[in-house]
């Protein structure tokens, strides 16, 4: 539809964060918290009315739009475009940033208690950002925002989080900068090539991936090594995954909900977008290679988040493993073990959230996370044990709901796959029934062991929380019970890549 | 082939003591030695221009090396002198040794290059040409006049320009006042 | 024997070339090796004389129609008596502070200072 | 009246400022101290008439004057061009350093604009002599400005200056000499020209490394580096300003035509140069995580910048040396900003330590998100000049050649190391301490708050709208 514009999707968040940061709304902490959460419910509405007009079964981009300054293009001497666009994988991770953002902008209420205004305006920069990564229709444009996101993440981390919450944040930025510049280099060799072979200078995904199957396969093997490191960091995979437990445990509860649900998707966005749609034949090679890289996550991740004592720390590594889950479905190279991966990305995303929100919840009420200390908490808050049992099941796997459909297809494509990964599946199954294990583990010490004296008095949670945890508890049962509604929309998507795959 | 003995014996002997003064000036253990040293450095240099053909370059060289710049050196020494610890002489930190092998590698490898040059070269002339010194000194004042006034002539405008600057330069180094007012 | 011997005796080129080479590096050596601030000083006056060396004895072998080396010789001469003449007096304005002609007084170089 | 042609053709933004060099001195002896105020509009005025002249558009391509020791052709335009704006903002940063000595005012001016008019005739020579003495000139003039602050420790800082600026140019000329030995020439042209027939020999490599490593010594980087950090530190912090870009940018803008002209036959040079800009990316990346005074952290910055422009100046091909220019265009303007904050702190009695910096987001929000944008300009991150002068110039080594791989790959570990300092800087402006008391920063110097403002508002639409600025870099690069 012509109406919708992709442009005012991605920049009115940065408007609105300048706004909250220009002296307009002074330092009344009950307006600015207000506004926000306005412009967030108005912007997710905006979102679904992109969904509503969207056509899943074409094939392509819709909703294509470009920007050009004074009647040139955006690095025109690069042949950049500043060129934004909507396929049906980046419209379900648009709309599920959407819809995190104005949870964690609820639930923030009772998190962030000080610089309000800064807050709230690096929140909304980093939805520019994140929005930015998954529009982009130019690699460099796609870097650009993939870097910008650092920005606001740090200050989220670094000045909200707890007591090392700077040196995490330097952390986590440091990582990601080492990972992202990999990833550059890649961008400019497939630049590089794309020139080399072609002749013309250019950064649009279509066209880069027209040309890639010419470059030398030694030269996309390499390219792809080199952006997959850049992946690798943000996903995590496992050798590179030391900054996400430090980031999460010490990042505010909303920080740790968006950096799980949609910062952690992103590895998995370029992977799909970079190294699958771009070099097919060079991912076909290292999908092997990868498979086991992906289990090692499932399992050492697992292991490691049973022997945890730390609740945000064991919700972390569950994240990492689940990440492994969405890398071996990628891995599989066919339909069915994509759409899981797909469907697992966004499962994961409001799991993970609700999880992060359950944490948060618990942490300000009784101001520890340890699992030794906590117990028995189902009894004062009834409400939040009902929640956490929803979600802790969701996030084990629990038929009808949304956890179950991810991890099934996952595993169907798995076993399915041409490549001969069968036992590494079976093992993968066979140690994510210790998912469950520290998922009860963590379920039972919480709300339902012996309650300590100096917990009898806390509160059960409020509205606010409600909401938060209401919502993605929707979120979990729909589309345990629908799931077609999210394969539907990524199927050309990933048919076309199969297609690519297959030659 | 001839060889001309005077001419050979003048430039070993100044060659012989341009490096013998050298090195006793880097290695004298009071600064006034090392100062009259270099002097002699000098004054062995001139005679080396004197022998190339370079009077004027030569007269120059002893007017200000010989002369001027000793003077200035020797106040600076005087100034200093009662401070003056005999022990600072150099160094035999472990750049001592760095230094000396990294100097005596480029030093091999630039005699090794210059003999290359010289034998291999197209214009190998190098080693066959032989001084052409030139007949009148008017020839040779011409052409110096020439580059510098029509040649270089940019150059020789921003050096007087340069030459000016130094003077304004040092009139705000405000030598008298500031050493009174730091202490 | 006889070409040796010419080598040695018969003065050409190469010999300016070896006789500048090695005051420079002396010089360079003595820049980096020297403990007295003024030694220093004088050491930078050989590198500099021994590019002179090198010059003339190139013009007046080769150039000796337009005789570019004499007239860089002669702006070099120039330049670098006035920087000499500076750092003697940028040097008396530092003594009068600190008190020293030893350079490792004045070495911080890229070491941290607080 | 070949002489006046030639200075109507391509010398009138020297001769301007020649002749406000003379006025300044000459008002010098005459006017009283009070005056002090008319020596920084004055030179405001020659630069703004000497940019104005510079622009004037050529008819032909390439002019040469004085028996083709001057050139001037678009590229050296638009590095006058960079130079005479650089200098124009910096001169408004100038008036703590004449604060303290009002009555060398004309002085200072008439040094600062010999130190730009030894840029300018550098940047447009086209022999080994002009190019010497005006690399000398600019020297000079930079000796007493450095020395211009009271107290000993700049004068300590002049001498090691100085010391190492003779040894330099004293290998540089050593280079030169071997160099005019082989040819007989001493002008670009020709010595390029004699290598069409000829072979050069190893001896012509070794010349040409002679010669460029005399000249990293301006541009800070390894083989004379050691004393930069004093120097910065002790200098006081305008003269700081113009000595980090004016003989920076002159010194890149003439090692590029060396490297295309009279250097270009040396394949070994290139590996040396290569070398020094990794090796010096890594010496002073590693060394600035441990400084805890900006202006030494600064100075790292600096030679870590210059090497990586050094590496890309040392690949020549026209693409590289547009990026060159662009990333110098987007420097200029961080540097500028970032040491116009410097500025604004010392005018305001802070002293220039870190950790003194606590605070500053809570009582001077508007100079620090200015101050930050700049820092992070320099570090590299997105919708600021630098994200998108260091892609530029990434791209230009990446398609260079897969040899240069390695050592790209080692140049972009250093910057991960440098995002770690830039960024602890801006961390220590958004730390809330109480034992440090908030002090809000007195706007004493308003030129230099409007500078700073300037430059981060640059810094951030280069960082938005690059594309015609890179055309216009590609265009300079192309007629170079």
């Amino acid at each position: 539809m012509d109406y919708l514009s992709i442009i005012v999707l991605i920049f009115s968040p940065l408007i609105a964060a300048a706004l909250l940061f220009s002296s307009f709304f002074k330092h009344n902490e009950v307006r600015i918290r207000r506004f926000s959460k306005g412009f967030a419910s108005l912007h997710f509405l905006y979102t679904i009315l992109f969904l509503v007009f969207f056509n899943p079964l074409k094939d392509g981009i819709s909703y294509y739009k470009e920007i050009t300054f004074f009647g040139s293009d955006w690095i025109q001497p690069l042949g950049l475009k500043m060129a934004f666009g909507l396929d049906g994988l980046s419209l379900l991770m648009v709309i599920l940033t959407s819809f995190i953002f104005l949870l964690a902008l609820i639930a923030s209420k009772s998190n962030i208690k000080s610089k309000h205004k800064f807050y709230y305006s690096m929140i909304f920069l980093l939805q520019t950002a994140v929005l930015g990564v998954f529009c982009a229709r130019d690699m460099f444009l796609f870097f650009m925002f993939w870097e910008l996101e650092l920005v606001p993440m740090y200050f989220l981390i670094g000045q909200w989080g707890d007591k090392k919450a700077k040196a995490s944040a330097m952390k986590f930025v440091l990582y990601t900068f080492f990972g992202s510049l990999f990833m550059l280099l890649g961008i400019l060799l497939l630049h590089f090539y794309n020139f080399a072979t072609y002749g013309n200078l250019t950064g649009d995904f279509s066209q880069i991936a027209i040309s890639t199957p010419e470059f030398p396969m030694f030269m996309q093997i390499v390219i792809s090594i080199l952006l997959l490191i850049g992946f690798a960091v943000k996903m995590p995979i496992v050798p590179l995954h030391t900054w996400l437990p430090d980031a999460h445990v010490d990042a505010p509860t909303p920080v740790s909900m968006i950096l799980a649900a949609i910062l952690l998707k992103m590895g998995a966005f370029g992977i799909i977008r970079f190294n699958m749609q771009l070099l097919p034949e060079a991912f076909k090679l290292i999908a092997p290679v990868l498979v086991i890289f992906a289990i090692v996550n499932i399992i050492y991740t697992a292991l490691v988040a049973y022997s945890q004592t730390d609740l945000k720390k064991i919700v972390a590594y569950s994240s990492i493993s689940n990440m492994g889950i969405v890398l071996l479905g990628l891995c599989s190279l066919n339909l069915i073990g994509f759409s899981g991966a797909v469907f697992q990305m966004i499962a994961h995303g409001v799991i993970s959230a609700g999880l992060f929100m359950l944490v948060g919840i618990i942490y300000i009420r009784t101001k520890t996370r340890e699992i030794i200390e906590l117990g028995g908490l189902g009894a004062v808050m009834p409400r939040l044990m009902g929640f956490g049992l929803i979600l802790s099941l969701a996030a084990v796997g629990l038929p009808l709901l949304v956890g179950f459909v991810g991890e099934f297809l996952v595993f169907l494509g798995a076993f399915n796959s041409d490549l001969d990964i069968k036992i590494y599946t079976g093992l993968a199954i066979f140690i994510l029934v210790l998912s469950a294990a520290y998922m009860l583990r963590l379920l039972h010490k919480t709300f339902w062991a012996n309650i300590f004296e100096k917990w009898q008095g806390i509160k059960d949670i409020t509205n606010h929380e409600f909401v938060v945890l209401f919502a993605l508890i929707l979120v979990v049962g729909f589309f345990g019970v629908f799931p077609m509604a999210i394969i539907e929309i990524v199927q050309p998507v990933l048919t076309n890549i199969l297609q690519f795959l297959q030659i | 082939m001839e060889i001309d003995i005077l001419k050979t014996l003048i430039f070993y002997g100044f060659a012989g003591a341009m490096i013998l003064f050298a090195l006793l000036s880097i290695f004298a253990f009071r600064i006034l030695y090392s100062l009259l040293a270099a002097v002699c450095v000098f004054f062995a240099a001139a005679g080396i221009y004197f022998i190339l053909g370079a009077d004027y370059n030569a007269v120059v060289q002893i007017a200000i090396y010989g002369i001027a710049i000793p003077i200035l050196f020797v106040m600076a020494i005087m100034f200093t002198s009662d401070k003056l610890d005999k022990k600072i002489y150099i160094t035999f930190k472990p750049r001592f040794f760095f230094s000396f092998l990294g100097l005596g590698v480029l030093f091999l490898s630039l005699i090794y290059l210059i003999a290359t040059s010289l034998s291999l070269n197209s214009n190998s002339a190098w080693i066959l040409q032989k001084q052409t010194l030139f007949i009148n000194k008017y020839q040779m004042f011409n052409a110096l006049s020439e580059g510098f006034f029509v040649n270089y002539v940019f150059a020789f405008e921003l050096l007087s320009l340069l030459l000016l600057i130094v003077v304004v330069g040092i009139s705000t180094l405000n030598l008298i006042k500031e050493a009174k007012s730091d202490e | 024997m006889n070409n040796i011997l010419n080598l040695i005796f018969d003065i050409g080129l190469y010999h300016y070339l070896f006789l500048a080479l090695i005051l420079f590096l002396i010089g360079l050596f003595g820049t980096i090796i020297s403990k007295n601030i003024l030694k220093v000083l004088i050491s930078v006056e050989f590198m500099l004389t021994a590019v002179n060396i090198n010059f003339i004895a190139f013009a007046s072998f080769f150039d000796n129609i337009k005789l570019h080396g004499f007239v860089f010789s002669l702006f070099y001469i120039a330049i670098g008596a006035v920087e000499t003449a500076l750092a003697l007096a940028i040097f008396y304005l530092m003594f009068q502070a600190k008190q020293s002609v030893n350079t490792e007084d004045y070495e911080d170089g890229a070491g941290e200072r607080c | 009246m070949d002489f006046l042609q030639n200075i109507t053709n391509i010398m009138l933004p020297e001769m301007t400022i020649v002749a406000f060099i003379l006025l300044q001195i000459i008002l010098s002896m005459f006017l009283d101290m009070k005056f002090y105020k008319l020596a920084k509009w004055l030179t405001v005025l020659g630069i703004f008439l000497a940019t104005s002249l510079c622009t004037k558009v050529q008819i032909e391509p390439i002019y040469y004057g004085f028996k083709n020791a001057i050139i001037s052709d678009n590229y050296t335009i638009f590095f006058k061009g960079l130079i005479l704006i650089s200098s124009f903002l910096i001169v408004f940063l100038t008036k703590k350093t004449i604060s303290s000595r009002r009555n060398s005012a004309f002085q200072f001016n008439a040094l600062i604009l010999t130190v730009i008019l030894g840029a300018l005739t550098l940047v447009s020579a086209n022999d080994f002599l002009t190019m010497f003495i005006s690399m000398e000139t600019l020297g000079f003039a930079m000796f007493f400005l450095i020395a211009f602050d009271k107290g000993f420790k700049s004068k300590e800082a002049t001498f090691k200056y100085l010391i190492i600026s003779a040894v330099a140019s004293s290998i540089f000329l050593f280079g030169v000499s071997y160099l005019y030995g082989i040819t007989g020439h001493l002008n670009f042209s020709l010595i390029y020209e004699y290598f069409l027939e000829k072979n050069p020999t190893l001896l012509y490599s070794m010349a040409a490394i002679f010669i460029t490593c005399g000249l990293t010594f301006k541009l800070g980087v390894i083989p004379f580096a050691n004393w930069i950090l004093d120097i910065y530190e002790d200098a006081s912090t305008s003269v700081v300003t113009l000595l980090s870009i004016v003989p920076k940018v002159a010194m890149f803008g003439i090692l590029a035509r060396l490297l295309v002209f009279p250097l270009s036959y040396s394949f070994e040079l290139t590996f040396v140069l290569v070398l020094i800009a990794v090796v010096t990316a890594i010496w002073a990346n590693v060394l600035a995580i441990r400084q805890k005074n900006i202006k030494r952290l600064l100075a790292c910055s600096s030679s870590a910048n210059a090497a990586y422009v050094l590496f890309t100046v040392s690949l020549v091909s026209v693409f590289n040396l547009s990026t060159v220019l662009f990333y110098l265009v987007a420097y200029i303007f961080m540097n500028i900003g970032v040491f116009a904050a410097v500025i604004i702190l010392e005018s305001s009695e802070f002293s220039n330590k870190l950790y003194e910096f606590k605070n500053f987001a809570y009582t001077n929000p508007v100079f620090t998100l200015c101050f930050a944008t700049c820092i992070l300009g320099l570090a590299g991150f997105p919708i600021t000049a630098g994200f998108i002068s260091k892609i530029y110039l990434f791209s230009a080594i990446a398609r260079s050649g897969l040899v240069f791989l390695p050592f790209l790959i080692v140049l972009m570990i250093t910057i991960v190391v440098s995002v770690y300092y830039y960024l602890r800087v801006v961390k220590f402006m958004f730390e809330k301490s109480d034992t440090v008391e908030s002090e809000v920063i007195a706007y004493k110097t308003s030129s230099a708050i409007v500078i700073l403002y300037c430059c981060a508002a640059i810094t951030v639409v280069l960082g938005i709208f690059p594309s015609k600025i890179i055309e216009l870099c590609q265009l300079m690069a192309y007629n170079i």
